[in-house]
């Protein structure tokens, strides 16, 4: 039954993709492109990846869609020259050389992946290293001991990507996205109300977990950004041109947190980025929190395409 | 062993990408495409770390948890910049302000 | 047991590849979201069904996220101005 | 195979059925109400008898009460996002018929 289930996935995949391409309007493409969010999302689930799954459920089927709708609702709300509208979208290349490039990569491609598919041992630092580990999931052990520079490269991109926008906006007139119709708050607000904790204590539990089962710092970060999200879209959040201290110190303590400690790992070992013996945990949970925080607040605020959020207590 | 068809499809997916950003003009769409891209590869990482004799290889699962919040960050700068461009420029596709 | 939780994760497959073509022909924007809606259902089945079937727990996680964040979409999708339907460009 | 088992496979078939109840009306029905209607009660009617059979195969306290929240989830986003798009395609007469 399996391969039949593997089969049917894997067209499916295609099948959206193709559509994802192809699609002739903006909103169709945007739809399609959430649904293979929620496919790959069974496709890691499949694949046995939890970890990679926990990320995509929440940042395939919630964030991006989110953002993808919002960027739709910008084009709409801006609709253009009338010579713009309805006219044929020009293409960039001939699609016939297009195409049989495509294919030709496809089939060079196809032909690599099926030759070093998988199956090989664990790499011998990684066997070594994990069963005395005091992490306990062999993926965070990766992400926040074996290969910790990778970790901390990725935070600074995730805030160079903030950075940018935010240098972006502040030389633009650009509206918020996102002002919610007022009569939607009947519907909304019970939702987010029930929501709120729910979510808070999800992103606690899978960063108290992370250690030892499938879950960390990432999924953590995303779902807290998932939840300020809501807050935009239902208009308890709204975007504003001035960021708070609080703000710039969230953005920041992730990184900071991490740099400090990678230093901080000369006086207590011999290379940055150890861990300092018997405390390993500690530390290690202190980096996941610190990181959660910079990652839920800079995925939220790259939403809002905006340097800063303020509440709205209009009820 | 993994299934002969996840590699295949990560294969072809990686290929409808690649049309999609040679062919489709309008930005966001070609975003997507790039999307579609990083998610084959993501797809091929996924299937090299599975089918071990000693279980998962956790290596490439945190590249590609790494990979995804990157891929969605970029993401989001490029909206902003595609929207950028569009109030600036009035347009949707980089080859009409060459045109200009 | 497993080869039954895998036989009727394929069926619940199947009735989404049949959903694609609502997807497809649409023809009002709120029936595409509406197919995204039941894809939403029919994955957290197909994970909860796999998950039980493969015996990682975590894996329950996993469809309870998405479940969480199912109404993300539609409460983004209601935003939409209202020229969604005349416009070329959805 | 115990009575139970047998139980929760009449569970998890029947759950089954209603998704592809759902399916069917999504596709067939002829206009977006309807079809909202058909996949919204259809739908987390089979979303709760799955979890009912798989928390009544698995008997561990903590997977039964997953699937709970997990249904209770469902339940409560999907009427509120019923709510929202029948609201939104009434609004706009936006019921099925033009391209």
């Amino acid at each position: 039954m399996l391969p039949v289930f593997d089969t049917m996935l894997c067209l499916g995949l295609l099948w959206l993709g193709w559509g994802i391409v192809a699609s002739t309007t903006l909103f169709r493409g945007v739809v399609l492109f959430m649904v293979f969010g929620l496919l790959m999302a069974v496709t890691w689930v499949r694949l046995s990846a939890p970890d990679v799954a926990l990320a995509e459920a929440v940042i395939g089927a919630g964030i991006a869609g989110a953002l993808l709708l919002g960027a739709c609702k910008a084009m709409l709300s801006d609709p253009g020259t009338p010579a713009e509208q309805g006219g044929p979208e020009p293409a960039a290349l001939p699609r016939l050389p297009a195409a049989a490039l495509s294919l030709l990569v496809g089939a060079a491609l196809a032909w690599l992946m099926v030759t070093v598919r998988g199956g090989g041992p664990v790499p011998e630092a990684v066997a070594i290293a994990l069963p005395t580990h005091f992490l306990h999931n062999p993926v965070s052990v990766i992400l926040l001991d074996l290969r910790g520079y990778d970790t901390l490269m990725e935070t600074v991109v995730l805030l160079l990507a903030f950075l940018g926008a935010r240098a972006m906006m502040r030389h633009s007139e650009l509206d918020p996205l996102f002002t919610p119709v007022a009569t939607h708050r009947h519907y909304t607000m019970p939702l987010i109300t029930l929501l709120t904790p729910i979510l808070l204590l999800l992103a606690l539990h899978i960063l108290w977990t992370g250690g030892n089962a499938p879950g960390g710092a990432f999924q953590a970060g995303a779902l807290l950004a998932a939840l300020g999200v809501m807050y935009q879209l239902t208009g308890h959040l709204r975007p504003s041109r001035e960021s708070g201290p609080g703000v710039r110190a969230l953005l920041v303590c992730g990184l900071l947190v991490f740099s400090l400690f990678a230093c901080l790992g000369l006086t207590w070992g011999d290379a940055p980025l150890t861990y300092p013996r018997g405390a390993g945990y500690v530390s290690a949970l202190v980096v996941e929190i610190a990181l959660m925080l910079s990652i839920g607040t800079t995925l939220t605020l790259l939403f809002a395409a905006h340097p800063g959020l303020k509440p709205d207590l209009r009820q | 062993m993994t299934p002969i068809v996840f590699p295949v499809t990560a294969a072809l997916l990686f290929a409808i990408g690649l049309y999609g950003v040679l062919t489709r003009a309008r930005l966001i769409q070609r975003l997507l495409a790039v999307n579609l891209m990083a998610s084959a590869i993501f797809l091929f990482l996924i299937v090299t770390s599975t089918g071990g004799p000693h279980g998962p290889d956790p290596v490439p699962q945190a590249m590609v948890l790494t990979g995804i919040v990157v891929a969605l960050s970029t993401m989001a700068y490029a909206l902003v910049l595609i929207r950028h461009l569009r109030v600036l420029t009035r347009a949707e596709t980089l080859e009409s302000i060459v045109d200009d | 047991m497993d080869e039954v939780l895998i036989g009727i994760a394929t069926f619940l497959l199947a009735n989404l590849v049949l959903g694609f073509l609502r997807l497809r022909r649409g023809p009002a924007p709120a029936d595409r979201l509406l197919a995204l809606l039941l894809f939403g259902t029919i994955s957290v089945a197909i994970v909860l069904l796999l998950a039980h079937a493969q015996g990682v727990a975590a894996l329950s996680t996993v469809a309870l996220l998405i479940t969480v964040l199912a109404a993300i979409a539609a409460i983004a999708f209601t935003q939409m101005p209202e020229s969604i339907r005349g416009n070329p460009r959805t | 195979m115990t009575i139970l088992d047998w139980i929760a496979l009449a569970l998890l078939l029947g759950g089954a059925g209603f998704f592809f109840a759902g399916t069917i009306g999504l596709l067939r029905f002829p206009d977006t109400l309807c079809r909202l209607h058909a996949m919204t009660k259809a739908d987390n009617v089979g979303l709760g008898l799955l979890c009912l059979g798989l928390a009544l195969h698995e008997r561990t306290l903590s997977g039964t009460l997953t699937l709970a929240f997990v249904w209770v989830f469902a339940l409560a986003a999907s009427t509120l996002s019923a709510f929202l798009i029948a609201g939104w395609a009434e609004a706009r007469s936006d019921t099925g018929e033009g391209s």
